[in-house]
């Protein structure tokens, strides 16, 4: 049964129908990746001048995955993350301020402060976070597309993980279940493995018995592909066929999205000695705004002066980020015991 | 009132509450079909189907975990954890997912969790299947840890766990499972963080949990006979605490025995004694004694188990030592 | 790469090369599998009589398995298993007394009446338990394995698992650590799944994604095949040939036998709601013992007189464990306290 | 006596003890390639190649219970824990596995295993990643579960782990990797369940492990200058306990304060304060004050993470308390 309903192929980038997709919006979504990446290097800077604390992890180099799925969601569906989740808020309407607010731990934060950022939540908005263990989102999610079904909505719920992930208990047991849910249609979930190649600084090649991820997937029955996670045009092609399948059947569906993270695994990952300056350059060639930047050149919607006034629009929101999570206060001391029980005790 | 069995109280309670609320659904290994393995279950999937009645695989972080993800989006999951034994495989999933998502969060999520199942020694499970292991649950903030003695305390507290909008850690017993007791009618419901004054008594206070209950209350009728009148406390829940209740019996009694089925260090009972003694200290007439299981994996031969647990007797014994009547045991 | 290395295949049985294995070890091997039949039956009366205590799950039906591998292990070899184990302790050699004196909770039982009948260990046979949580011995069984090569020793561990554990992330993670450690030749292991289609009441079909069992096998690399696992010849001679290859290379192997358990899961499980009496009943014709009789019938080295000479001497062997058992004194009370640590407290 | 930091004694001691002993080999997560989270393994891996020094995948309960397979067959690996937050995945193997199989195979293998790694708050981690977490571990028979608080004792402590039968938790601090301090030559090895009297004084006593040894000796320089001579225990070993330093200081000093770093219910300050009082009780003049972290799931913004833990003032106040100098805090 699972080969004949696994597939496991890489798509190669069909130009023909990427033209389908609606590069208006497109134009939209570099727009936001451009803002999405300086946000990212300004946290960086905020980071290392004290005014951000604990674990830092930014998504620059991966922001064609999120935007292209994320893209793809209706408003009343929902999604789960782990903890390199800035992008994921921000691509989701999150407003800029409140999360620069929460990463500075202040009260006007996306989480009042108490989650940081490795915790961004934004429920009203479906996105239900944010998480520190390493998988440990991922039964959750499962759980959250089948009430969602239960409910008899026709919503979908995503699942963010990493590479490093898979390898988790925590990864094997609810998607055992979301296939089992999956054949009654009760699982309407579509699991997207950021595969950026490395987990910290250990390699898919040294962590994972078999290097094709997607592969994985047919142990539990749940169909598969794997695609190239650079190219947001790519991305947004796949996540808007698979989301519909997904929310038309009620059965799981996974992509292993191909990507890289540009930077250290987060702010302490200086030196980086699991990976070469030739690696990192070659990846950053494939950077997936430039990519996405290359595809509007070539419509005629972008051009010198539009990318200019971009990259200026981006400066100001992030500038404005950072001033409105300066100022914001810090939560008020009877925040501590606040939200640890549904009504106080 | 009706009488019930402890298996029946909880049994009723879940069918009143699937009756009631939709949003409630049951998960857990082997509930459905096979009719559970302590028969709480029992008809359950025949009467509410597989989507309410869900049987799982042998996968307890990813069950328990999914019924996180199902509370957070509204539903009233309900989990047996066959034993919580297995539970110590969701241990990460319970500890830093339902206990502190709404902190993180900042309060944007409830999750009215529920996991239930036998807690503590059977009869000769061995090692890995006799553990009581409260205190590692009644230490984590962000969880409500309950432990009904009677049926009445079953129905109740089942019921507050399963309208609340909290994960409940809700601890059972098999040995108690065919006990009867009489349970008030209707929609009777007991807080958390209120015990209950088993038994009362002038000359000392005997705070018990769960199973340890009719223990305690069994030594207190023996020590009446003997003319010393404990007063009993069925604690009910360990997380929260009611301070009150142990402030007021002891500041009566002066005297105070805790008993609690397993491991003595780091135990729930060193908890319950420190927060007494600090609490009245100047009124206490003698150090809080704790009645303990050995400090031993559980052995599987009957001879040795029965050494392992607390039986009335060192009940009896502790009482009588905190009387200054017998001489103190050696540690 | 795990396509390639998979095999996943139905053994039919083949007749000719059957030929090739000793029949009259295999006379040997049918004595055993009838003795430790015997043996199961009567720990389940001594269970009603009240004299075995917990749990009791007894093998009945599956015999063919642990027989025909550890037919094949070596003396030096180890394994592992879950807590339906007596006939492992006893196919490799522990002594009937000891046995039924575990169940009894007896000093001089195969663990001093400490571990029961979920956990029997004989460590200087190479049986290392014997264990209770469903799945948790797998870790440990690919630990050893990395131990044994690390020593380089040639040496290989078995380890034995439920169809019922593969659900769990106990199976997941541990299996992946052994495809890895196996490309460097440091993991000798072959995992022998006793797919005895339930898990308490809970079926395959209803517990697991996908049905084939020894495909799951491919997500981490290992090869793997299902065999059919009530006809002893078909085992021993599949395992003659894994163990061979693993103890060569070093690498994992999987094997899921194909069997059934005629009894409850447990001593609790009456009246077994979740199959029908039909389905016990076909499967009872496929009694793994009535095959291997078949074989050795047809091959002129078993007849009716030998047959019931053979269940004379179980009878006997499983009457002197049960006195054995009987009249063996308790663990003193000493005992209690002992091996909480190495060296006392 | 040489001067070691803290993270360069444990480095040290596991180079010492690879050298002399082939079976230890190491495990965990970016330990090798990576050169470890907080580099206590840096290097290790070119020095002793990748058999010995082991990059595991993110499978907390797979690399644990290998580890344990591989103690059982005579290595003696010591498993890095990231930090002790991730160990609640492998809990059940720690538990169930490692604690009680000498136990229930009847004293057939001997478990040579250590884990090893950050436990605690460090700066602005958060509620699922700042966690301390021995009062779990010190709980469950079959394990040691040890504390140390300078270079000398993490020196001294991990050779006997590294060189015993049996599973050793091994809990040390993010915020104690730079801490400074001599550390005697040779083969030095520090023995499990003694504690050290970290600074002798009458008046009252200070029990303390890990990071709050540091904190516990800065409120007793505190006191001293306000005439208040405190002995501050340095606990070392939590399981098992160090019952006769703990009996001795207090029959001297007749007033005792516990701290800790996390949750107070059920914490280990517990079952310590609870063992003092029932030993000494007739000997103390006050109850055994507990310090102890707020009971809330640790929050992100600094501001509230310092008030959730426990400082130097805390410890003062709790002394002046015992002595009746000061009023008793709200609970
Ligand atoms: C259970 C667990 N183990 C270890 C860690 C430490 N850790 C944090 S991120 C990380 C790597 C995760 O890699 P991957 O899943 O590929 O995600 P990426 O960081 O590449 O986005 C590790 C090991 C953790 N947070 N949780
Ligand atoms: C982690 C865990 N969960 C649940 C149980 C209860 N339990 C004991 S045996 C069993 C079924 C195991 O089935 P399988 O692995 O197929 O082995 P079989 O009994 O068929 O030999 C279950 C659920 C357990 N012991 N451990
Ligand atoms: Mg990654
Ligand atoms: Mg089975």
């Amino acid at each position: 049964m699972s080969s004949r309903t696994t597939r496991n192929q890489h798509h190669a980038v069909a130009t023909d129908r990427r033209q389908a997709v609606d590069l208006t919006s497109a134009l939209e979504w570099y727009r936001q990746m451009v803002g999405v990446r300086r946000f990212e290097e300004e946290t960086e800077r905020a980071f290392r001048r004290g005014k951000i604390g604990g674990y830092l992890h930014v998504y620059s180099g991966q922001e064609a995955v999120a935007a292209g799925f994320l893209a793809e969601l209706r408003p009343d569906d929902i999604f789960f993350t782990a903890y390199r989740d800035h992008a994921h808020a921000l691509f989701r309407g999150a407003s800029p301020n409140e999360v620069m607010a929460e990463l500075f731990g202040k009260v006007t934060g996306l989480a009042r402060g108490k989650g940081g950022s490795m915790h961004l939540f934004d429920v009203k908005r479906g996105f239900y976070g944010g998480y520190g263990i390493v998988g440990g989102h991922i039964p959750l999610a499962v759980g959250a597309a089948y009430a969602l079904r239960y409910r008899s909505e026709d919503t979908v719920c995503l699942c963010f993980l990493g590479d490093g992930a898979m390898n988790s208990g925590a990864f094997h047991e609810p998607l055992n279940m979301a296939g089992l849910w999956g054949q009654e249609g009760c699982c309407p979930l579509v699991l997207i493995v950021e595969n950026n190649e490395y987990a910290m600084g250990t390699s898919v090649a040294r962590s994972s018995a078999v290097r094709d991820l997607a592969s994985r997937f047919a142990a539990y029955a749940v169909p598969s592909e794997r695609i190239d996670g650079m190219d947001f045009l790519v991305v947004r092609e796949i996540a808007a066929r698979v989301i519909a399948e997904v929310r038309a059947t009620g059965r799981p569906y996974a992509v292993e999205a191909h990507t890289y993270r540009f930077g250290g695994h987060g702010a302490a990952d200086m030196f980086q000695p699991y990976r070469t300056k030739d690696e990192i350059e070659a990846a950053r060639r494939r950077d997936p705004i430039l990519i996405l930047e290359r595809h509007l050149r070539g419509a005629g919607l972008l051009d010198d002066a539009r990318v200019a006034a971009i990259q200026e629009e981006a400066e100001r929101v992030v500038a404005e980020a950072i001033q409105f999570a300066e100022q914001s206060p810090p939560p008020p001391p009877e925040d501590l015991h606040q939200h640890v029980y549904g009504e106080g005790r | 009132m009706p009488e019930f069995s402890y298996r029946d109280a909880i049994r009723s309670t879940l069918i009143e509450e699937m009756d009631r609320d939709p949003s409630v659904v049951l998960l857990g290994e082997d509930i459905g079909l096979y009719q559970g393995t302590f028969r709480v279950t029992a008809d359950l999937l025949s009467r509410y189907g597989p989507r309410r009645v869900i049987d799982t695989p042998i996968s307890e972080e990813g069950f328990v975990g999914a019924a996180i993800g199902m509370a957070m989006l509204g539903l009233r999951p309900v989990v047996e954890m066959m034993t919580w034994n297995f539970s110590l495989l969701a241990f990460d999933q319970i500890v830093n997912n339902a206990a502190k998502v709404r902190y993180f969060s900042g309060g944007q999520v409830d999750v009215p969790l529920v996991i239930r199942g036998p807690n503590g020694a059977g009869v000769q499970l061995s090692a890995q299947h006799s553990q009581s292991l409260e205190v590692l649950y009644a230490h984590i903030p962000g969880l409500y840890v309950v432990m009904p003695a009677t049926p009445a305390d079953a129905k109740g507290l089942l019921r507050t766990a399963i309208r609340g909008r909290d994960p409940v850690i809700f601890f059972e017993h098999a040995a108690l499972y065919g006990t009867k007791g009489e349970v008030p009618d209707g929609d009777f419901t007991l807080p958390f963080g209120v015990a209950e004054i088993a038994r009362p008594g002038r000359d000392v206070t005997v705070v018990a949990f769960g199973r340890m209950v009719p223990v305690a209350l069994a030594a207190a009728a023996h020590l009446a006979a003997d003319g010393i009148e404990a007063e009993v406390i069925n604690l009910r829940s360990m997380r929260p605490l009611d301070r009150e209740t142990l402030i007021g019996s002891v500041s009566r009694t002066h005297r105070a025995v805790v008993v609690q089925e397993q491991w003595r260090p780091y135990g729930a009972a060193a908890e319950i004694a420190a927060t007494i003694t600090e609490e009245v200290f100047d009124l206490l007439d003698a150090p809080v004694e704790r009645v303990t299981g050995a400090d031993v994996p559980m052995p599987y031969a009957r001879n040795l188990e029965v050494l392992a647990l607390p039986h009335e007797e060192h009940v009896v014994h502790a009482v009588r030592r905190t009387l200054y009547r017998q001489e103190r045991a050696d540690a």
